[in-house]
């Protein structure tokens, strides 16, 4: 049992190092840039350095390297102050696998390249206000004429709609069979007519998704990925990715309450000193090791070359509710002060805010608590499935609010 | 044993809870919520006619002379509909602080005022982050003057008149501050909670009159904090239920694998526990109410047992809400972030749980070594 | 609001003062009985002095007194050091209100004045090894046979059954049709021959409980309580009484935790001093203070003359795993001498590891906190009932384990 | 990257769990639970045959010198098993003082004998309830002779040699004790947890022999302690998977309502959390074991980590998998009531959690301000 790589892995690990040191862009050089410029432009130089999609085969703009070559690239990329957090991160870690698995080669030459060098940004449209933790439950329909589809309804939560250039996306192509058996996959471009996108607020005040609306927007046949009807298969490949794209909590951590609460005063002394304080910030340090070795072990079945499960469920149902939580007892630290959101008037107080009012989100996007604990009881420990009232029952049937 | 509340203080829930129905819808919460303005002005006027802010204000001073079960009712329906009007600070904080130590002279002068809506009050307290103790309180007083900078009051920007808590040749005491004259400079500062003003205040050489006893604020503090425990509280009571019902009508109208999710255990559970914290802290908010008006002993033991339990039954509904909600529940445009930011303000405006927990075993320490 | 009695209560709990200051059995008296002798000499006084079962009709044995009197007497009776707990209590609770309900008025007049004096103890015979929380699900059978019916199978978890005279209980009269519709309900001599009691050893080393087994045990038919097939209902007529009859948590408390913390060393103080203790502690008072005014409340509306609701089960709800946590925080707090059972070498530590040991049980009679948190949600809050996926399907043909 | 039990370890434990399988079934543990004897003689003789007490013990004094990985692997089953031997007692706590701090002579003397398996070991400490500080030692040491009472010894009656922490004339310090001598009298105590054993031990006038540094008694206890934590708290995580195991079988093969009982989400999300709590205890034992076997300085951080995982975990494991068992979850027969009553023995056995979170902490402090 050991932390240090391979030799294999510790000379590419010092590879991407030393590549790192002299290739990240200077301000100077960014200057005047918006914030999508900036992050094209680091992904375009990453690509002609041949840092990019490290595990995708070569003729597709990747490097033919491993799982493993990936996670050390990622590990080492973040040490550094990067121009932009990488807007095609949805892109290259869940369409373009999908692309891989299910479309044609000729498709896969044409439009995974340019995925990910970062000169054209995908974006996933799957879910829709009807379906939450029910994905399938998704309304928004695909009708044949001739060699295209026409499709007309509603998606929700998608990040970077508004710049994206391509989409993949699930369609209802036949709502009189059950739930599952009546969708297809297809690929299409945002630029189509028809599409229109709009930002979500958020309660934080971010705007992080948006709502996509389509009125009669063509897509033709050959964007289809896999056969009619087939298009569940066909999603559950891109969720498979979105588990290890996703992941834990917020930004928010042991560190920033361990350091908060050596500053701010509690009754007569620093926080810090306060026994009851030092035992929740034990049992968050507790959790927060828990959940890094189990990472450390994760990625060491990774490098032996096996996949990762759905163990890593685990990641998101602890830090979620835990970073609400800190981000509460912060501002209860904080004490009458902690509400204040106004950075220049106080710093300290304003961080934990921004986090309170960012938790619930963390705790929602990306499957529930719930479904979390979900997948954990019937993927991990075999329980069964919850009892299906829908099953069987043609999509048209299945009972609604509406 | 009659403990509930009487025929008539039912009725004026009934009536409070149709006036705020009809005066405080959630669209009038989000003007303010989105807006410029500090506080719902046109509710505010309606309050005061209803004569809200003069219940527990003595018939001699103007004011109806009503009990502090009557003032609970009224918190508590203020807190189901997140009001957004000075109502706490000029209520539960300074005309408290008036009743519970200002001289003849004093009362004289401010309750009729306070009975006729005409003043807004806050309480001055906060100077830095973190817990606020006697020792760390450096607004100075000094030949009538009264100096220095309060970082955070609740309500500060648009009080008329201010309970400050300030350090003079004796140690720390409380001073009555008309915030309408030269030498007080106010910045509005923005919060967790929009709805509600906040104001960081700075005094320069300001006049000021002593309220209570000298160097006797702290402990005037803690009496007021005792008081305004109950009613917090019932607010906070308020609140968590309204954050239940909206949990449980989405969770009744919302479908998933075609059926409804407040069918689904982890829903239903959730809920259940919603309730049962509602249930525990609104009975001893009933105690805490009864130790308030019969001017109880009982009441530092009461006041905390309502305030702890409100604020996390209060907590985990506003938060268990949005969660309810699933992605909804977190957008700008759904009502679910009024009672989870109201939570967190109501939850540190006097005092966190943590200095509640302690005081309580305190109190009752001091009960049972008597 | 206040706390007194009404002018009539006030009488009522005078006299009910005065008649107990100087009728409970001495200590003398007593001497040589055994437990059982013990409980019925109590319950025949009381019961000859005008003092039991309040609110049942004279002509039955009881006061025709009202619910609140009923309470007030269990308020002033539990100030005083009986001589042995009422091992009538579930007999006079929810076996004579059943009785009342649906046996004949001649029936009556035989049965319940000797379960209100005492003389005659019944226990309730519902549970069974198959059903759990699926109460219904019971199996034992009563086949017909002329004017009698043979009972065959077993039941569990009944309390008193090795001293109880007569039993209410519940039988699968028809296997054939769905869960609910195929019970009748009876009460039975459990002198009767063919049943077998065996009592069930707890973890905790206590025997609160028994099977009662039943070969081709005759009942006769005129002791069966509603009609055929009507069984539920009456059973329901029982299981109502039951949550007003079975209480909150067990013994420990707030101020037992609270005596315990004065006492022990933590660190370098007494326990009490830990703000982290005095925290959890606060948690516990409001919860049981929360609890007691929920009583109250409830008292006041049963003073109104309104029924106990399901609100009620928050008691076990909460009080079962709270006296759990505070057992296991209270051997935590006595530190490695807390697991100490032997009383003679730590009274300290004995007492809190009975409390451990005895509290899953707590969390599971009289219902789960599962079924109690699904009673809440569904009886208050209105929320929608599980699925269902044995309705309507006879009883033979449900799924089961075996 | 490689954080992971080697293929060899992992042999290691399918070997340990077969032969525990065989050697330990649940009615092995039950005839201790209800018997007369203090710990499964059969058992332990077979552990000492595969030389298990001798894992770590260093060839050179007759042990297997394999790593503290190997007896990780080990830890973790025998906890599974819940096995009633006294090797915590005598492997993590009397072997572990010897090798940290005995001098030569100790070391050549006791260690060979204790890697035959012909001593068992016990480390006394405790004299009255509540947290044991350094200032509440009692027992003294006095002209080489050793006299006062220690309340609670796990192993106590059984042990051969105990390391006993008594006051001197500097301080608190550690002796080795060879208990088959006169002048002490030892009486078994039932406990919480019968299928391990336990006395109250008096010493009068008993030959001593100082342990490590005089007056650096506590020092010492807080090294075993925290070189014990990491096993310890594998040999937690082993019940606690044990407890899930069992809830899950049960979950799975017990009906309601038509439907097995692991179909409704309370039993379904109770697991899962149950899952989480192990595995996150698990991923800190990992790190426990890694820094133990590398001697490293985070050992302090990463022992607490685990002990304090473990421990809660196991808490809820153990009572969550009787409530999923329901009624007979709690009779005496079935086997729920064996990881309920260790948990609670090993949660307090070095120091309960409340005292480890609070090292915990103090450890972070040290490594932040070096």
């Amino acid at each position: 049992m050991d932390f240090s790589d391979t030799s294999e892995e510790a000379q590419f690990r010092d590879q991407a190092q030393k590549w790192l040191a002299t290739n990240i862009p200077s301000e100077q050089e960014l200057k005047g840039m918006d914030h999508i410029s900036r992050a094209k432009l680091w992904e375009k130089r990453k690509f002609d350095h041949g840092w990019s999609c490290i595990s995708w085969p070569k003729e597709y703009g990747g490097q033919g390297g491993s799982a493993i070559q990936e996670v050390i690239w990622g590990q080492e990329e973040s040490k550094f102050v990067l121009p932009e957090t990488n807007i095609n991160i949805i892109g290259q870690g869940m369409c373009g696998p999908t692309m891989m698995a299910w479309a044609t080669k000729e498709q896969n030459r044409r439009f995974l390249p340019p995925l990910a060098s970062g000169e054209e940004v995908w974006c996933q449209l799957f879910s829709e206000p009807a379906g939450g933790s029910d994905l399938a439950a998704l309304r928004t329909r695909a009708d044949r004429e001739g060699d295209d589809w026409l499709v007309n309804g509603q998606k929700i939560w998608t990040s970077g709609a508004h710049y994206s250039d391509y989409a993949i996306l699930v369609l209802r192509t036949d709502p009189l069979v059950p739930k599952h058996q009546g969708l297809s996959f297809f690929f299409i471009s945002m630029k189509s007519p028809g599409i229109e996108v709009k930002p979500i607020k958020q309660i934080s005040g971010e705007s992080n998704f948006n709502e996509v609306y389509f009125t009669d927007v063509r897509v033709p046949d050959s964007q289809r990925l896999g056969e009619v009807g087939q298009g569940w298969q066909v999603a559950l490949t891109t969720l498979m990715n979105e588990r290890a794209t996703i992941g834990g909590g917020g930004g928010l951590g042991f560190n920033e309450i361990f350091s908060l609460a050596r500053k701010v005063n509690f009754g007569p002394h620093t926080a810090i000193k306060d026994i009851g304080v030092r035992r929740k910030l034990a049992d968050w340090y507790v959790q927060e090791t828990g959940l890094r070795y189990t990472g450390y072990r994760a990625l060491s079945a990774l490098s032996r070359g096996d996949l990762p499960g759905p163990e890593n469920s685990i990641g998101k149902l602890v830090g979620a509710p835990k970073t609400q939580d800190m981000a509460a007892f912060a501002i209860d630290l904080l004490d009458g002060a902690g509400v204040i959101a106004d950075g220049e008037v106080s710093e300290l107080a304003a961080e934990f805010q921004q986090a309170y009012m960012a938790a619930p989100g963390l705790r929602i996007a990306g499957g529930t608590d719930e479904v979390m604990a979900n997948i954990i009881a019937e993927r991990v420990l075999g329980l069964p499935q919850e009892v299906r009232v829908d099953k069987g029952i043609p999509f048209n049937e299945v009972p609604t609010s509406d | 044993m009659n403990f509930e509340f009487s025929d008539e203080q039912n009725l004026l829930r009934e009536q409070a809870r149709g006036f705020l129905e009809q005066n405080c819808q959630p669209k009038a919460v989000r003007a303010v919520l989105e807006g410029e303005e500090s506080y719902d002005y046109a509710l505010w006027d309606k309050i005061i006619e209803m004569g809200w802010t003069s219940a527990v204000i003595p018939e001699e001073f103007g004011g109806l002379g009503l009990s502090y079960l009557e003032l609970s009712v009224i918190s508590e329906e203020l807190g189901r509909v997140c009001a957004p009007v000075p109502f706490s600070s000029t209520v539960y904080l300074l005309t408290e602080a008036i009743l519970a130590s200002g001289s003849n002279a004093q009362k004289e002068y401010w309750l009729p005022k306070l009975a006729e809506g005409k003043v807004i009050g806050c309480l001055a307290l906060i100077e830095r982050e973190g817990q606020p103790t006697e020792t760390n309180i450096h607004v100075k007083f000094d030949e009538g003057n009264l100096s220095g900078t309060k970082l955070l009051v609740t309500d500060g920007d648009i009080a008329d008149l201010g309970v400050v808590f300030a350090r003079d040749k004796v140690g720390v005491s409380a001073y009555l501050v008309d915030l309408n004259q030269k030498g007080i400079t106010r910045k509005r500062i923005s919060t967790i909670d929009p709805t509600r003003s906040h104001a960081k205040i700075h005094f320069e050489e300001v006049e000021s009159e002593l309220l209570g006893e000298e160097g006797k604020g702290w402990k005037l503090l803690e009496e007021i904090y005792n008081r305004a425990a109950v009613l917090f509280a019932w607010e906070q009571i308020g609140g968590s239920e309204s954050a239940l019902n909206m949990a449980k009508e989405y969770a009744l109208g919302r479908f998933a694998f075609g059926r409804p999710i407040g069918s689904y255990q982890a829903i239903k559970h959730k809920l259940a526990h919603a309730y049962v914290k509602n249930t525990l802290a609104r009975s001893n908010c009933y105690y805490g109410s009864w130790a308030l008006s019969n001017d109880a002993p009982e009441l530092a033991v009461a006041a905390a047992a309502a305030r702890i339990s409100a604020t996390q039954a209060y907590y985990y509904a506003a938060k268990e809400n949005i969660q309810t909600h699933g992605g909804m529940g977190f957008t700008w445009e759904f009502d679910c972030q009024f009672p989870y930011r109201r939570s967190k303000l109501l939850a540190v405006n006097i005092g966190n749980e943590y200095w509640w927990q302690d005081r309580l075993i305190s109190a009752i320490e001091n009960e049972r070594s008597a």
